[in-house]
Order: structure tokens, then C-alpha cells, then sequence
């Protein structure tokens, strides 16, 4: 466990010191769902048609970028190797880096996405329905994720592949996710989505450490 | 099935057997396109162009098959470690993502005429895309590694956790699609197909499974000799 | 307690790089206290061997065993009993000196605070605990490195050229505590190009000694081309 | 100019070499594109109607996100050192460095982007147009794009950072363009939007290089 | 072709890194076929002054000069007349050693496929021209680098610990290459740890003797903590 916290610490520390990525990555979302407006045009009730989705493509493509760099840096510092060689088992390790990354990306892409829905004409009601999709959803894009980052570790061009590998397998998160948010601003009860959403993160919380912690195992062979 | 576990033996037993496959192949696929194309009737509302079912209906199987047995070789080797299966695995994907791409191109073509429109986001065509994607990601990703031992092992974690995944994306993607559109599309009643296409298509399907074991055995023979001669290039 | 009986072993060792065998049938023994000095040509796999040693990869052949245990069995506890410095240092730019020190430490579940700012003195970096790495130039990463070594204590270090950018006070600092290190028992094991005074009881293993024949893919058998199985390499 | 062909021969032959790296940027574009529809919903009206935005931002998120790797490889492995203290103008290895980069993505991106619209629903008549403006607008983008990954060299968790910077700068592009795109699809004269993607084009081809080589210099010192 | 007039020189040179002052006031002037050896403990400053005769980074103080003139007049001029092999040795993994060799012959405008095959088999790398480089070991990897330096002449050659990772052999044919082009009247300025044999008219500069007091952010004027002007370091 103190092993445990040892990472997480480090983790946030390395984020926070290193130019506040937080804000980086949160910047990156403002400005990639801003873009939308200029894209296809300002009417009102087209982006409110789209909102959800934008909301939620801009919240995958945000946390996959940061993705990339999530065990890269290790591997090129040869600090990984030593990672691997830990007294506890490696699932905790991997554990232990997507909650880090998932508070220093998931969790303020989840608060300011309220916002974006306002920027994107949102009916009101549907904010609560957006937070707690994104509460459930993004934990599960960090995990997926950290999966997809371990797996290109060692691989040529490692960026572009990681998005490549994870996009197609987080669909479920983003259907899940619009689907909550449209029910709910037409009227509908987002639960049956939310417990959707839910029963991911319970699959992906045992899944995704065990596949990525055979694939760091592999990585630094 | 340890038997198999020597590649030179492999090899030889691949030699023998592949051109048997191959000429079977030809064989079902040359009457089932006979049978498909001239004897059996046009469709008395899509006219001719139900003739693209007796390839794109095959095709769309395939899909499925290979990435089935991708997923099975892929465990085989995870845990059995056995080298062949990465080998079965890494020959049988680009085949898989060639039968997905004529699904979706022979099922765009049909679609024109049919629906008017070459696409639509309809649930199964998206997930048939997806699967598509699938396998391009599992390619490059097992082409990515300097040493193939390396992308054997990435390889099969990654279809292991897109096997888990794909009956999570078909759900969701049905569920997705009736959600946003209610079903408007005009399709072939499956159960009440007709003999006389029913035995092209047959005829066809079981000519793609036996054009897709000789070609996964070539394929695999010449992906030994590559790693062979690679062996041998690294020599001073 | 410096004792013969063979603690740290390996027997018949291949390794395999790629679809190349980079060298066969290397056997080693240690004992408590003993250190084992790897020499060889630049590639003659060096590095490769400290690589099998800690468990980081899998020789293609043979075995290598704690207390008579193949290693491979559990990994998890062969790394609690050894420290790995290879080429690259793993320092992290962003943190200071002192943060870096304690973050292995805690990782290793051994975070005392007084032993890490003795180790960094020990290493010439006490007056740069809160000096952030990035500053740090190329000699100071590698004592910083070096300093883990003697801030957490495990009986089996793997040193791949740990001299590398230190200048004669770090190197001095680097022998005496690899002196320490077997004075209580423990077992280095150091691949190098350079001198090191390692005083008594050191071997030197050439690594020359084990290439395979001309490097060349040693087999017919199509099973050494996969580099999956040497098991005949011996 | 045979330093610059050496260039592009170098960059082209990594890239090619690196497990198809245009390959990958294009996969990631597709994707990118295909997400849209899942999360938007499948209407053909709707998405028509975003068609031409859509796809211009897939592509200007494949084309930045491979910005990361054009010079950070070199300032990790020492090369950039070596790079820097080239016996010709600095401003040429950028260029070259550009040409490279959009020969890799920006072309294969502008030669897909019509089956993308076919996917989109777009109109047939704007394939023209799309392929006119992706033709002059893809360089640009090239050529900002290294402007912002020059001035992130050193930075930390530069992959975010540079789509940051770069993702304001490349607003007009995504304005014209997407408006060549609109204009054709509606019957009316793209040309006016082209002939401004050509003015960007003209503009950044001096200007670019100079930014960039001036933000190397720095980066190395 | 050996003189004695100063033709690379440095004149009251202050190194500023962060806000901080880490040498200053220091000289050298090198003539025609000589060498400087820089030694100095871990931090004290090699590695940037190295750069700082690159004309990579420009001094806080002083001047750096070719034939008398100031190099930070023409950065490209200089950068032509000189060969720098850092810590990093830039050398691309995906490409074959070959390749990369020829990369940069070509690069710097002169492609020639004989010398560029010469110089690699002067480092023992000869059969490796077809060898990808990511699959060479790091003392393989630094020899390519150093092939560089044959293949392509330049008068004045700047190497940062270049012995780091060479074995026995690499030495020898490093010393080897340096004593060829300081009979042809190059200059070569080497930071090292380890002896190297360099014979005759080779000066040590020990960077201890002009270490700012104490390695502190010397003055208390604001400017010189801000590292903007350090007119006044001398
Ligand atoms: C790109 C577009 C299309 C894709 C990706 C696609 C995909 C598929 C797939 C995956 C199957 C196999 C389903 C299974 O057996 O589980 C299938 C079967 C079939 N498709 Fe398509 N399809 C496309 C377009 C069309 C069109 C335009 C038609 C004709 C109107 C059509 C008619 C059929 C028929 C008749 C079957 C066999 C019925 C069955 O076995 O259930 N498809 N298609
Ligand atoms: N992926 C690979 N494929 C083929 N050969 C490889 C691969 N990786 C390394 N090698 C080879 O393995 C051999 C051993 O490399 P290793 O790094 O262990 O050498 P070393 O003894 O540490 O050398 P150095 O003294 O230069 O550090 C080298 O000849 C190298 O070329
Ligand atoms: N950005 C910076 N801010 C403050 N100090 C710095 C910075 N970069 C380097 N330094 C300091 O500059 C000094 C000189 O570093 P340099 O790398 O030139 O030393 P070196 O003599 O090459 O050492 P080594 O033998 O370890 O390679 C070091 O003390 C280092 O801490
Ligand atoms: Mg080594
Ligand atoms: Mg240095």
C-alpha cells in the first residue's frame, strides 16, 4: 500500500511540476470542443443536436492524448525497468499510474464538461447526467487505456498507435456516455446508461491492470 | 497438438497438404460462383444485384470466423506459449482484415442500388467497421516491434482484450442504433431463403474457409522462412 | 559472513537477442560476499546477461538460481533482493535529488529518511538534496543512481558500467561502497570497461569466452532460427 | 540542396521504416472520423450537415498529433545538436522537415478525406473543393505545426503543448476550408475560400521556416 | 602542418547556466594540430563549455574565437569547421549504420560512399554496414558516432567523453583517429574522465581552477542572478 501511495505521489508530483499538465490537457479539451463552433457553423440548434457527442469525442481524444506519455518516459529513462522489478505485485503499478492519470485528466475534464455543454447550447438538464457519465466513463478511458499504453511500449511511432488501439475499444464508453447525456435532456431517466457505464469500470478495474501488467512484464524483456 | 510444435515438421506437413487445399478451394469457389451467377434466378425485387449476396454474405462470415480463431491462436499462445500459434495468429489477421474489407465493399456496392446510399450507420455495418479497425490496429501493432517475439506477446494480449470487447461493442453499437433510428432498411428475410440460392452460398462459404486454411498456410510457411532468413541476415 | 556455499548461480546460460544468440553455455557461481567483474568486447552481451540475471528477460537456455531456486519461479522476490543500475540512470528531471531518492525508497517499502540524505553525502550529492535533477549534469545522474544502491539495502547488485561519467571522487565513493556492500555479505556483480578496485575475492568473467561460433544463428533446426526454444544450444 | 534532399530522404525513409507511419497517422484519421457518427448519432441529415467541419478536424487532429514526434526524436537521441550546426541555412532543414512530414500525412489525409465525406454523407459535388482545400491547406498546417513544435522543444509534456499552441493558429485554415467545402456543397463557388488558403500557404512558406528555426536554435542552447 | 599561432581561442569565457555561474574568466588557445584535454570533477562545467565552442549556447563573458575572429559572428561558418560528438550520440535506431553514416556525409555536403565504408571499418564496425543500429550495443552505438569525425574532415573536433562505453579496441582506434587528424594539423578538444593516450602538445585545462566561488549564485546584483549579464564575473 505504501508502495501504492509512493507512485500515486510521484505521479501527481511529476504532472504538477512538469508545466501543470492538468491544464494542459484541460486546455487541449477546451480548444478541441471550440473548434466545433467554427467547424460547422454557430446554429444553435445543430450544436445543441450535437453537444453530447462533441462533448464526449473531445473528452475521449483529451485523455488518449495524454495517454502517450503515461509509461513512455519511463521506458526512456530506464526508470520502467525498475518498476517492473517492484516488491508488490505490477497490477498495483498500473493501478496506481491510471489513478494518477485520472486525476490529473479525467477528473477536471469531468468538472469543466458542464461548461462545454453550456458553450455547445446543452439543455440544463442534462449536466447532472453528463457529470456522473463522466464520473463512471473516464476512470474506464484511463484504465483502457493504460492498457493500449503499455501494449506500444517499445513500438516505432508509439502515439498515433496507442489512439489506434484504444479508440475502437472505448466506443462503449462513448455510446454509453452521449446516450446518458441525450436521455436525459429529453426527458428520460439516464440510469439504465449510467449502470452501463458502471458494470464497465467493474469489468475494466480487474481487466485492464492484469493485461497491462503482462504487457509491461513484456516490455522491458 | 504438441506434435505440431516442431517447425520443420510443420513445414512438411504444410507442404503436402496445401496444394489439396488450395485446388479444393478453387474448386468450390469456381462452382459456387457458376451456380450463383448463372443457374440460380435473379431476385424478383433486387434483379440482378442479389447476385452480390453469394461474396458478400461469405465474406461478412469470414470476418467473424477469423477473428475468432485470431483470438483462439492468440490464448494458445498466451498460455501454452506455443510458437506456432503466434505464427497462425500474425498470417491469419491480414486475410481477416481482406474478407472485412470485401464485406464492407461488397456490401457498400449492394448498398447504392438497394438503399441509394453506398453507407449508413446502421448497427451492424458499424460494427463490421469497427471490426474492421480491429484488426488494422492489431496489425500494426504486432508489426511495430523490432523483435517479433515482442509483438507476438502484445499482439495476443491486445486480441485477447479486443475478444472480451467485441460482444461489448456489438451490444452497445445495437443498442446505439435502435436508440437513434428506428429500423427503416429493407433486408433479406434470412429464414426464408430459397435452395437454389441457398446452395451457391453454401458452396461459397465453405470455398472462403478453404481459400482462407491455404492461404493461412502459405502465409504461415513463408512467415517461418522470413524469420529464417532474418536469422540468418543478422550473421556478420 | 562471507561464505563459499554458492548463493547467486547460473548454468548453462544462453541468451538470445532478436533471432540471434549472443552467447551459450555460461555458467557462473557466487558466494556471500563475492564479486563477479564482466568484461568483454562492446556486444559480446554484457549487459544482456545483468538483463537475465535480474529477471528482466528469459535466458534461452539454462537456468539462473537464488539458493539453489530458479529465479524465474518468483520474480517478484528475486527483485526485492537486488539493485539494478543499467545504461540508463531512470533519475527523473523533474523531481529534486532527495525526492528521487525517496520515491525508490518508498517504492521499495523501506522509506527512512536519514539513511537516504547519508547515502546522497555518501555519493557527494548532500549539499544538492532539494536541487532538482534536470540540473544535474551527467556524473551527478549517475551517483545520484548509485546512492539508491546504498539507501536501501538488498543483498544482490547488478552494476551495468556504473563508472560511466564519474570522476575520480565518485569513483572512489562508488568502490567503497561496493567494499561495504560485501563486508556484509553481499554479491555485485558489475559489467566494465574500466578498472574498478574491488580488492579480494572478485572474478572476472570474459564474455568473450562464450560467443557462439561466428554469432551466427547456431542451428539448422528451424526451432533456434525463432529464437523460441535453444534448448540443444548447449 | 543536396542537405535538404538528405533531409527528406532521412525523414522519409524513418518514416517508412518505422512501421508505415503514414499508415498509422491515416488510421487515426479515419477513426477520428468514424467516432463522429457514434456519437452524434447515425441521421444522415445531421451528419451531412457537419460533414465538411468534421472532416477537416479529424484531419487537422491527425496532422498535429504526429507533430509531437517531428523533432522531439532528435532532440532526445543528440541529433538536433548535430542538426543545429548544419553548414547550411536552418530555415531549409525546417522546410524540409515540413515537406517530409506532410508527404507522410498531409497527403495520404487529403487523398482519403473524400471516402470519409462519402461516409459522412456529404454531397458529391464538394469532393472537388475538399480535395482543392485539403491540397492548400494541409502544408499549412505542416508548416505551423513545426513552428509550434520547435518552440515546445525542452518543454515538458510537450505532446499536449503543442496542440495547444498549434490548434489556435490553425483556425483560419479550418475556416476556409471548411467553407471551400460548404460553398461547393450548396452550388456555389469554392474559389474565393481556395484562393485564401492559397494566400495562408503563400504567407507561411517564409514565415514558418524563419519562426521555427529561430525557436531550434534556442532549443539547443 | 603544425603552427603555433593561436588559431581557436578563448578569451575571459564566463559559463552561465539557470542563474547560475559555473566557471568564469577562463582562457585557452589552441594552434594548428594540438589538443586540450578537459578534466574537472562531476558538474564542474565540461560538458558547457564543450557547447559553448560548438556554438551552441554563447558565453555569459568573454569570447570564443577562430582565427581570430569571434565565432558568434557566423554560428554557420563555424559549424562547418567542426565536429561535436555529446554525451547523446544521435545516432538514428531505425536506420542501418551505413545509412546513418551516410546521412550525415551528405548532410554536411559530402557524400562519399568509400570513405564513409573506411571510416567504419576503422571504428570495427566494417561488417556492420547493413546492421540496423538499433540492434547495436551501446559501445557499438558510440563508435558509429565517432565514425563521423573520419568520414567527413573538419578541422576542429569536439568530443564529450567520447571513451564512454568503448572497449579496449574502440580506444585504440579512437586515439588512433586523433593522432591522424592532429598530424594533419586539426585541433581536438576532449572532455574525458579516463586517461586517453593523445602523446605530445596535448594541455590538460583542470575546469576546478576557475570554479566560481563556492558554485554559488555568485553575486547579489540581481542581473547576474538572472543570468541576463555577467560583464562583471571576470
Ligand atoms: C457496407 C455495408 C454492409 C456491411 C458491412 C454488411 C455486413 C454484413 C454482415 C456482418 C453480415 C453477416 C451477419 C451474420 O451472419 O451474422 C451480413 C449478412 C447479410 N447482408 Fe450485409 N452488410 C452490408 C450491406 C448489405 C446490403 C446493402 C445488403 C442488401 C440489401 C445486405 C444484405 C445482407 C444479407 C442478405 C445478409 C445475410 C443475411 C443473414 O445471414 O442474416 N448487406 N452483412
Ligand atoms: N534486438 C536485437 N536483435 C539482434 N541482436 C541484438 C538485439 N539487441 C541486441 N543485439 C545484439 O546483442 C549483442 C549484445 O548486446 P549487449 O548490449 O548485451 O552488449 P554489451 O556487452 O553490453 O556491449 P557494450 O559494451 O557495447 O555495452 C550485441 O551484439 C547486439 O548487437
Ligand atoms: N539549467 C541549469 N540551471 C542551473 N544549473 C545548471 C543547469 N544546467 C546545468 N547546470 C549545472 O551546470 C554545471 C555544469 O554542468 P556540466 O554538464 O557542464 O558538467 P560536466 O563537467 O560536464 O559534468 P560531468 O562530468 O558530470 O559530465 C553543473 O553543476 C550543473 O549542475
Ligand atoms: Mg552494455
Ligand atoms: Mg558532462
Amino acid at each position: 500500500m505504501s508502495g501504492f501511495l509512493a507512485i500515486v505521489r510521484r505521479e501527481l508530483k511529476l504532472a504538477l511540476r512538469q508545466g501543470s499538465d492538468a491544464s494542459t490537457v484541460l486546455m487541449f479539451y477546451v480548444v478541441v470542443v471550440a473548434l466545433f463552433p467554427l467547424g460547422v457553423g454557430p446554429e444553435p440548434d445543430v450544436l445543441e443536436r450535437i453537444s453530447g457527442g462533441v462533448v464526449w469525442i473531445g473528452a475521449l481524444l483529451a485523455a488518449l492524448l495524454s495517454l502517450d506519455r503515461l509509461f513512455q518516459p519511463d521506458l526512456e529513462d530506464g526508470s520502467l525497468d525498475l518498476l517492473v522489478l517492484a516488491p508488490w505485485p505490477l497490477e498495483f503499478l498500473v493501478l496506481a499510474k491510471c489513478l494518477a492519470h485520472w486525476l490529473v485528466t479525467g477528473l477536471p475534464i469531468m468538472v469543466i464538461s458542464p461548461l462545454l455543454g453550456l458553450l455547445l447550447h446543452m439543455q440544463p438538464e442534462a449536466y447532472f447526467s453528463l457529470l456522473a457519465a463522466m464520473a463512471l466513463g473516464t476512470p474506464v478511458l484511463s484504465l483502457i487505456g493504460a492498457v493500449g499504453a503499455t501494449l506500444v511500449l517499445g513500438a516505432r511511432r508509439s502515439g498515433v498507435l496507442v489512439s489506434l488501439l484504444v479508440l475502437p475499444l472505448t466506443i462503449p464508453v462513448l455510446i454509453f456516455g452521449v446516450a446518458a447525456v441525450e436521455a436525459a435532456a429529453i426527458g428520460q431517466s439516464p440510469q439504465p446508461h449510467l449502470m452501463l457505464l458502471g458494470a464497465l469500470l467493474l469489468a475494466a478495474l480487474p481487466l485492464c491492470p492484469w493485461a497491462a501488467a503482462a504487457a509491461l512484464r513484456q516490455a522491458v524483456a | 497438438m504438441h506434435w505440431f510444435a516442431n517447425p520443420a515438421r510443420f513445414m512438411r506437413i504444410a507442404e503436402t497438404v496445401q496444394p489439396w487445399i488450395a485446388g479444393l478451394a478453387v474448386l468450390c469457389i469456381a462452382a459456387g460462383l457458376y451456380y450463383g451467377l448463372v443457374i440460380s434466378p435473379a431476385d424478383y425485387q433486387q434483379g440482378e444485384t442479389v447476385r452480390i449476396m453469394y461474396v458478400h454474405v461469405p465474406a461478412a462470415w469470414m470476418s467473424l470466423f477469423i477473428y475468432t480463431i485470431l483470438a483462439l491462436a492468440s490464448g494458445v499462445f498466451l498460455i501454452w506459449k506455443h510458437p506456432l500459434a503466434d505464427i497462425a495468429a500474425r498470417a491469419a489477421a491480414p486475410i481477416g482484415a481482406a474478407f472485412t474489407a470485401m464485406a464492407l465493399i461488397t456490401g457498400a456496392l449492394w448498398g447504392q442500388p438497394m438503399w441509394g446510399t453506398w453507407w449508413v450507420w446502421d448497427a451492424r455495418l458499424t460494427s463490421v467497421l469497427i471490426l474492421f479497425f480491429l484488426y488494422l490496429g492489431y496489425m500494426a501493432l504486432v508489426n511495430a516491434f523490432d523483435e517479433p517475439e515482442h509483438g507476438a506477446r502484445a499482439g495476443a494480449i491486445l486480441a485477447l482484450v479486443g475478444v472480451i470487447n467485441v460482444p461489448i461493442i456489438k451490444f452497445s453499437v445495437d443498442w446505439w442504433n435502435t436508440l437513434h433510428q428506428p429500423a427503416s432498411l429493407t433486408r433479406l428475410d434470412a429464414s426464408a431463403i430459397d435452395p437454389a440460392m441457398l446452395v451457391p452460398l453454401l458452396l461459397m462459404a465453405a470455398g472462403f474457409k478453404l481459400y482462407f486454411l491455404a492461404v493461412l498456410v502459405i502465409r504461415m510457411r513463408t512467415l517461418l522462412t522470413a524469420r529464417r532468413i532474418r536469422a540468418l541476415h543478422m550473421v556478420e | 559472513m562471507r561464505g563459499t556455499d554458492p548463493l547467486f548461480a547460473g548454468d548453462g546460460i544462453a541468451c538470445v537477442r532478436g533471432a540471434r544468440l549472443v552467447f551459450r553455455a555460461l555458467d557462473f557461481t557466487l558466494a556471500a560476499g563475492e564479486a563477479l567483474v564482466l568484461t568483454g568486447l562492446n556486444g559480446s552481451g554484457k549487459s544482456s546477461l545483468l538483463r537475465l540475471m535480474a529477471g528482466l528477460s528469459s535466458p534461452g537456455a539454462g537456468r539462473i538460481s537464488w539458493d539453489r531456486t530458479d529465479i524465474a519461479q518468483d520474480r517478484q522476490t528475486h527483485a526485492t533482493r537486488l539493485h539494478y543500475v543499467g545504461h540508463t540512470t531512470g533519475v527523473k528531471a523533474a523531481l529534486t535529488a532527495g525526492e528521487d531518492l525517496a520515491f525508490w525508497s518508498a517504492f521499495r517499502l523501506q522509506d527512512h529518511g536519514p539513511t537516504q540524505q547519508r547515502a546522497l553525502e555518501q555519493f557527494g550529492l548532500g549539499s544538492r538534496t532539494s536541487f532538482p535533477v534536470r540540473f544535474l549534469s551527467s556524473g551527478q545522474k549517475r551517483r545520484l543512481a548509485l546512492a539508491r544502491l546504498v539507501a536501501t539495502p538488498a543483498p544482490l547488485w547488478l552494476l551495468d558500467e556504473p563508472t560511466v561519467g564519474l570522476d575520480s571522487e565518485g569513483q572512489v565513493a562508488l568502490e567503497a561502497a561496493i567494499a561495504d556492500h560485501r563486508a556484509a555479505g553481499g554479491i555485485a556483480v558489475i559489467a566494465s570497461h574500466t578498472a574498478i578496485a574491488l580488492g579480494e575475492a572478485a572474478r572476472t568473467l570474459n564474455l568473450r569466452d562464450f560467443v557462439a561460433a561466428g554469432t551466427e544463428p547456431l542451428d539448422p533446426d528451424l526451432n533456434l532460427a525463432l529464437g523460441l526454444t535453444v534448448g540443444g544450444a548447449r
